[in-house]
């Protein structure tokens, strides 16, 4: 199979050992940082901040020097680093970085900082920084696991964190939300803990080895059933995560009602662990069932679109507003998943990246809204660009990011999507197109109402106050990035598409061995082995 | 192997013997369940315990027999007169008014069931062919072969039982012990009776209560 | 020299990120004079470059200076390139050069908006992209300057946006071009689908490969965006609404550069539309028919701009005609002459609308020839070009369309013809109302509708010809109206100067009317009776329209009810839908059946709990029955 | 020879059967903790026929045991019996329901 044998070639190249452990390092640091604001005392704020910003600017530190001692062109797993643990179970601390994890660990350091940086939080400093800590252990570790159940401890143990979040300095309605974003999620998360231990028990069965290294398990053979099984068990943890239509409904709840840090964290990062986990484990350890169930999927991620466009366009919330539009930005991510071609996945896997930016960035512009008027209600606001046209400006920006606007990052992870679902499953490609208007509408509809028309300050409320220089510090990053990514995506694509390109060889060479990846396309491969196999 | 059988291989006078003591261990018993007076259940209660050591007798355990005197009809029956005369809780109770819709028809129900199979169980192959272990009974005297055997197979047992006495004096006293004044308020054991219990969704994860957790 | 041609697109990129950075403290007017620059730079750029292509061989007038990756993954490369060739100079040349004119304008036109430099950041902007869409040299760098103008676009018709109208006409213009794009986007994944690129020329010579249903798809797919971009049925009722921008924007955006863009499109993809000439003929009716209808409806409008912006609808028709017809020479000819004129009236409109301190209801105006009278000239210049009254522009450029036009059908060239007639009609109903006739705006500004901006000198209007910097650019456009026409001129093969150059690129596919010099004088003749027709009625009905009741049919007033109609069969029922999936659907439905699961546990809880009396006896109970049941089992199933 | 083990068991059954239905129907909860001695008296009563039948001092052995924690399990009972009804007025085990769900 030349898939394995391309595999394994990527894998002996990316096991070289590098001195320094730049991946557990990234992954300790945080949680180290929290253990040490545990040990401060809760009045001694000004530490309990400076520990917090040193270790999460320590660890954007560790991610920008992964990025560079990081081969492109490479497609295996580089700074692999394999410690055993239950050595009688085949757990072991194994975490490694390819292109498909390299920019969402990034994207994780760059915006924990940041949040943190720009986070108001009051009361329970301590207790606040140290969930937002702990959180970014867990959202790295899951990045990087190449253990499946270290991986799925940390996928869990971010849920803890973003509770705790929600429910101590989230708004009104916290308690709900808090409550049904753990359940939900736990519950289906809880699915895919029984589907990774059958996955090990079928594979022990197999070779005679306990282990729960997803590049052994890859080599599993499954037979039509177990790999469907197993893989629906995988998926509904991730597709609750992502969140994908119609398992989305803790998002708009969750995201509304958590505080800044843990809105932007939940949308910009936790969402992208159950898009990972799809691209990462359905497609790496189920090829059978993905080309199976891609239909479904598809589907699913094509309805997401268009359905969390039209819902959005009548939330007359900022933040479920920016929910919905999340929930259909995840459906082209779930659609370039499952297409199972280069450009696609590869489009998906960049989509990721840019999505947690123009979030991020999106729903700190509503705090800052937030924190000016102490509302997100829609209606209630109205010509903040009067008064605050660099604000209007940079919400602009963002805005036509989310859009899809050539230039700003969203559009060519959206393009790169669409033209590769495109070559495999046409209509959806053409339906999900037409997601792009429903985008413009319900974005430029609330961009009217908040920032043109008359400004209509009520009594006793001052002029709505210009972005602050720490705000514009706070939110240039991000913005920098939307357009440069817009530009130049390039160096970035040369990172994700080798890892990308290796997992669609393996998804074709395992669900379709008999036909050879004899260099021609990959979607003809694919229609041609749909014929075959009919 | 039917009932005038058995009775045929026994001597008269075992006969008579067991015959009553099983009258006044059934009386005793039922007496204790019926009375509505709970001295009088306790007295009933020491006429049981009084049938019980007799039919140790008769089955050769003379020491048991003269333990479940010493040891039952003595010190706890007379501890369970302390406690009712101490509370006060010798009110008359209607026995055949119960509270629960049911309880007692299915109590008794129930009772009939447990007897037939417990019945059916002893009239059963019983031996599991294990031999054995600890000596018989026969031989030496009765005492002798139960000090030797609990004083050296069943050693730890004994040990531990000795603790365990121990330990129940300790809780004894310290149950018994009144409590201060600043004891009262905090464990009233009614306390959290008035919580809405449909509120399944409240403010759980309280700014509080996450602290709590973080710090601890 | 011709390796300048970066700099074409990069001095107008340069431009905004100054204005953007730091055009505040520039001010008014320093940042309008740079932003002119830079633009005006751009054009010296242009024609140096265009010399330099000028000077080659028409063989080799074709020219990719590759910039860099845009990104590559697998087969999906995409490079930023600039493609110089004749079509695309030709448009950069014309783009540049009418963006300099009115950069120039709107120097004096904007001189008392509080956002005078963020005017010139957005204008410099659209300038950059409207140059990397017509210099692109492939269909996803044309796509992000296509993009890039929509976009501007939006910001330049919300400008004013204070103005729930403006705001709301940026973002209905936003949406219908959303609309277009999203089919031309399609017709980027067939493309590379099919050919594996998306770099023209590569996909140009793998067509043959493509087939013969998928390049109908192609080309209806690129045409569904050029609706949206250039206003056609069934997407063109943006263009009305785009209005509420300032005056500049609509005569550089909405008249002269960013609507033709649709065009420029049609002729970029002329060796497709060579292959299907179906969906060519198509494109054809579909821009005929736009023609008539915006015409139609141009005759009814009281708003000055709204006359324009439905006359700029009209015209595009005509150009999309003219490219449905294999007429790429024509399409491109009208558009550089639609460009000069149509410019030049919204200019000259602009003007009229500042000395009028922003009244734009033509009822109201009237005989300011006489005020005004470089504005009236150049005014009158622009209405005998568009109308087609030989010797100006406009004739020679719609008669070349409509001669091509009859060659494929008589019936399109009826109805250009007619379109022809009521283009003549309705500018100079126009014409008569502004410039001609009595005075009806003292009167009128007494009950007059609110003007925005503040009136410091209510009860007395003294309109008169603007500065310098906007009569100049005026009198540069009437210049350029009047003479553009002899670009390419019909009679003989010598003199067509425009076909020739352009030919490298459109030649092999262009359209070749055979018709003897005879029947050219004789269409010219009858172009020249139908635009002098047309004038000459409008000269009767509005000479001495003073106190005349309203003749417009309120059909034509809201442009055939199309708005109305889209208003009541996609927005409100989609509205209606969009409330039912999120009450309903979303809250009733799916949230309902997360609830549900949630509450069917936590009612099988609340009913469960009660097992949990707290009686010890009960408990009990239970102990005794479970026992029973265990020695039942013994009993039973366990004893043999 | 003595009676046969048989009537020794039947004996213990019904003591047991009586003290199990004791413990349902009554409420007073010294009788209750009565007829839990009754339960455990059949028991004895059975470990001691055992004994005999299968001729083993061991199930005396055991019946000594379960006279030691009896003897314990009546001192701890009582003891929170006391500590309980000194704060509550009631007497019956039915009075004390505050694990309630």
């Amino acid at each position: 199979m030349h898939g394995d044998l391309l595999f394994s070639v990527s894998l002996g190249a990316g096991a070289t050992k590098h001195t320094f452990p730049y991946l557990t390092a990234l992954i300790l640091l945080p949680a180290g940082a929290a253990f040490v604001v545990l040990l401060l005392p809760r009045r001694s704020r000004v530490a309990i901040r400076i520990v917090a910003m040193a270790a999460s600017l320590g660890v954007l530190g560790i991610a920008a020097s992964v990025l560079t001692v990081f081969r492109a062109g490479d497609g295996g797993y580089q700074m692999v680093s394999a410690q055993p643990w239950i050595a009688p179970l085949g757990v072991s601390w194994d975490i490694g970085v390819d292109g498909i994890s390299l920019f969402l660990v990034v994207l994780s350091a760059l915006l924990f900082p940041i949040t943190l940086a720009y986070a108001s939080e009051r009361t329970n400093l301590k207790a606040f920084t140290v969930w937002v800590l702990i959180l970014e252990t867990g959202c790295l570790g899951s990045f990087l696991s190449l253990d499946l159940l270290f991986f799925f401890l940390f996928f869990e143990t971010t849920l803890v964190p973003v509770y705790f979040l929600i429910g101590g300095w989230g708004h009104e309605g916290r308690g709900y939300a808090a409550t049904k974003f753990f359940l939900y999620t736990f519950a289906a998360s809880a699915m895919m803990l029984v589907g990774i231990i059958a996955l090990v028990f079928i594979h022990q069965s197999q070779t005679g080895v306990t282990t729960f290294d997803i590049r052994a398990l890859e080599q599993t053979r499954l037979s039509g059933t177990a790999s469907v099984l197993l893989f629906l068990s995988f998926t509904v943890a991730f597709v609750v995560k992502a969140p994908v239509f119609p398992f989305h409904t803790w998002s708009p709840d969750a995201y509304r009602e958590a505080p800044l840090a843990g809105t932007v964290i939940l949308a910009s990062i936790m969402a992208k662990l159950g898009t990972y986990g799809i691209v990462r484990f359905d497609l790496g350890l189920f090829p059978h069932a993905v080309v199976m169930l891609a239909p479904l999927l598809l589907t699913l991620g094509v309805i997401g679109i268009i359905y969390g466009g039209i819902v959005a366009a009548v939330q007359h919330d900022l933040k479920r507003l920016v929910a919905y539009s999340s929930l259909a930005h995840m459906g082209f991510i779930v659609i370039g998943a499952f297409a199972l071609t280069g450009e696609s996945v590869s489009g998906a896997v960049l989509e990721m990246v840019n999505h947690g930016l123009y979030t991020a960035a999106l729903f700190i512009l509503i705090a800052m809204i937030y924190r000016r008027r102490g509302t997100f209600s829609i209606p209630r606001l109205s010509g903040l660009q009067h008064s605050a046209p660099v604000m209007a400006g940079a919400f602009t920006v963002v805005m036509l990011a989310s859009i899809g606007v050539p230039g700003l990052n969203g559009f060519v992870g959206e393009f790169l999507i669409l033209s590769g679902t495109f070559l495999t499953h046409r209509w959806w490609a053409v339906v999900a197109t037409a997601g792009v208007i429903v985008a413009a509408v319900y974005l430029l509809w609330a961009y009217q109402q908040v920032f043109h028309g008359k400004e209509a300050p009520r009594d006793n409320e001052p002029a709505f106050p210009e972005m602050k220089v720490r705000e514009g510090l706070v939110l240039a990053p991000l913005i920098v990035l939307i357009v440069v990514l817009g530009i130049y995506p390039k160096p970035v694509l040369d990172r994700i598409s080798p890892s990308v390109d290796a997992l669609v060889n393996h998804v074709v060479a395992v669900a379709h061995p008999k036909i050879p990846l004899n260099g021609r396309p990959l979607h003809v491969q694919l229609s041609v082995k749909e014929h075959v196999t009919k | 192997m039917g009932a005038p059988v058995v009775f045929a291989t026994a001597t008269l006078p075992d006969a008579i013997t067991f015959a009553l003591g099983a009258a006044i261990i059934i009386i005793g018993a039922l007496g204790v369940v019926f009375m509505r007076n709970p001295v009088h259940s306790a007295l009933m209660l020491v006429m049981t315990l009084f049938g019980v050591a007799v039919l140790f007798v008769e089955e050769n355990a003379q020491f048991l027999a003269a333990v479940q005197v010493i040891v039952y009809a003595g010190a706890i029956v007379v501890l369970f007169l302390f406690v009712i005369m101490l509370l006060g809780v010798d009110r008359q109770e209607h026995v055949l008014a119960d509270s629960f819709k049911g309880q007692r028809l299915v109590a008794f129900v129930l009772g009939i069931f447990v007897l037939i199979e417990v019945v059916l169980l002893g009239n059963g192959h019983w031996t599991t062919g294990a031999h054995s272990v600890q000596g018989g009974l026969r031989g030496r005297s009765n005492v002798v072969l139960l000090g030797r055997s609990i004083f050296t197979s069943y050693l730890l047992p004994f040990e531990v039982t000795s603790a365990l006495l121990v330990v129940a004096v300790i809780g004894a006293v310290v149950l018994a012990r009144r409590p201060g004044r600043a004891d009262l308020g905090d464990d009233d054991v009614g306390a959290t009776h008035g919580k809405d219990p449909t509120d399944a969704y409240g403010e759980s994860g309280d700014a509080n209560a996450a602290e709590k957790v973080s710090s601890s | 020299m011709i390796h300048a041609a970066f700099l074409i697109p990069a001095l107008p990129l340069a431009g905004f990120a100054i204005l953007l950075l730091c055009g505040r403290r520039l001010g008014n007017p320093l940042a309008g004079w740079i932003a002119t620059g830079f633009v005006g730079a751009s054009f010296v750029v242009t024609i140096i470059v265009f010399a330099a292509l000028f000077a080659r061989s028409p063989d080799t007038r074709s020219f990719t200076q590759y910039l860099f990756t845009w990104f590559s993954v697998d087969r999906m490369n995409v490079g930023v390139g600039l493609l110089i060739d004749p079509l695309s100079m030709t448009m950069a040349a014309f783009v540049t050069g009418v963006s300099a004119l009115i950069h120039l304008y709107s120097i004096g036109y904007m001189e008392h908006d509080e956002r005078y430099s963020k005017f010139f950041v957005y204008m410099n902007l659209f300038v950059f992209a409207m140059l990397m869409l017509v210099l692109a040299n492939n269909f996803l760098v044309a796509f992000f300057g296509w993009e890039g103008v929509g976009v501007v676009s939006y910001f330049l018709i919300a400008f004013w946006f204070g103005r729930p109208a403006a705001a709301s006409a940026g973002k209905k213009a936003m949406i219908y071009n959303r609309i277009g794009d999203a089919g031309f986007l399609v017709a980027l994944f067939l493309i590379f689908e099919k050919t594996g690129s998306l770099t023209y020329s590569v996909v140009f010579a793998h067509l043959s490969s493509v087939g013969r249903a998928n390049l109908i798809a192609i080309a209806l797919l690129l045409f569904l965006g050029a609706c949206g971009k250039s206003a056609q049925i069934p997407l063109f009722p943006w263009l009305a609404d785009a209005m509420e921008g300032p005056t500049p924007v609509s005569a550089l955006i909405h008249a002269a550069t960013m609507v033709t863009a649709g065009v420029y499109l049609m002729c970029r993809i002329n060796p497709i539309l060579h292959l299907v000439p179906d969906a060519a003929h198509t494109i054809a009716w579909v821009g005929a028919a736009t023609a008539f209808v915006a015409a139609t409806a141009a005759c009814a409008q009281r708003d000055i701009k709204k006359v324009l912006a439905y006359s700029t609808v009209s015209q595009l028709g005509f150009m999309f005609l003219a490219a449905g017809c294999g007429a790429y020479v024509a399409a491109i000819f009208l558009m550089l002459t639609h460009a000069f004129y149509k410019a030049l009236l919204f200019l000259g409109a602009g003007s009229v609308i500042h000395a009028m301190d922003d009244e734009q209801d033509i009822k109201k105006m009237g005989a300011l020839r006489a005020l005004m009278p470089i504005t009236a000239i150049t005014c009158l210049v622009g209405w005998f070009s568009i109308a087609g009254v030989p010797p100006f522009s406009g004739f020679w450029s719609k008669g070349d369309v409509l001669m091509n036009a009859w060659s494929v059908a008589p019936a399109l060239w009826g109805i250009g013809a007619v379109t022809a007639f009521l283009t003549a009609y309705y500018m100079g109903r126009q014409y008569y109302l502004v410039f001609l006739g009595t005075p009806r705006w003292s009167s009128a500004k007494e009950h007059g509708d609110v003007a925005m901006k503040a009136v410091d000198h209510e009860s007395s209007l003294h309109p008169k010809d603007a500065r310098k910097v906007m009569t100049v650019p005026l009198v540069v456009l009437a210049v350029l109206s009047g003479l553009a026409g002899f670009l390419d001129l019909p009679f003989h093969p010598d003199f067509v100067f425009l076909e020739r150059w352009l030919s490298p690129v459109v030649g092999a596919n262009l359209a070749h009317h055979s018709f003897s010099l005879a029947a050219t004088w004789a269409f010219s003749l009858v172009d020249a009776a139908v635009a002098l027709v047309g004038v000459g009625i409008a000269a009767l009905v509005w000479k001495s329209a003073v106190d005349r009741k309203a003749i417009e049919p309120r059909f034509l007033y809201f442009a055939w009810f199309v708005d109305w109609t889209y208003d009541h069969a996609i927005a409100r029922p989609s509205k209606v839908l969009a409330s039912f999936a999120a009450t309903v659907v979303e809250m009733k439905m799916i949230d309902g059946a997360v609830n549900g699961i949630a509450a069917a546990f936590r009612n099988t809880g609340t009913k469960l709990r009660r097992v949990q009396s707290g009686y010890v006896r009960n408990y009990a109970l239970g102990v005794l029955g479970g026992a029973v049941l265990v020695i039942a089992y013994v009993v039973f199933r366990a004893r043999g | 020879m003595s009676i046969s083990g048989e009537w020794y068991l039947v004996l213990s059954a019904v003591l047991f059967t009586i003290g199990a239905v004791g413990l349902l129907v009554r409420r007073n909860v010294l009788v209750m903790f009565m007829c839990v001695e009754l339960m455990l008296n059949a028991a004895n009563l059975t470990f001691v026929t055992f004994a005999r039948e299968l001729n083993d001092i061991g199930g005396q052995v055991a019946v000594f045991f379960v006279l030691v924690v009896a003897a314990a399990e009546v001192v701890v009972g009582l003891g929170i019996l006391v500590a309980i009804f000194r704060r509550k007025v009631g007497a019956t085990a039915d009075d004390a329901h505050t694990l309630k769900g």
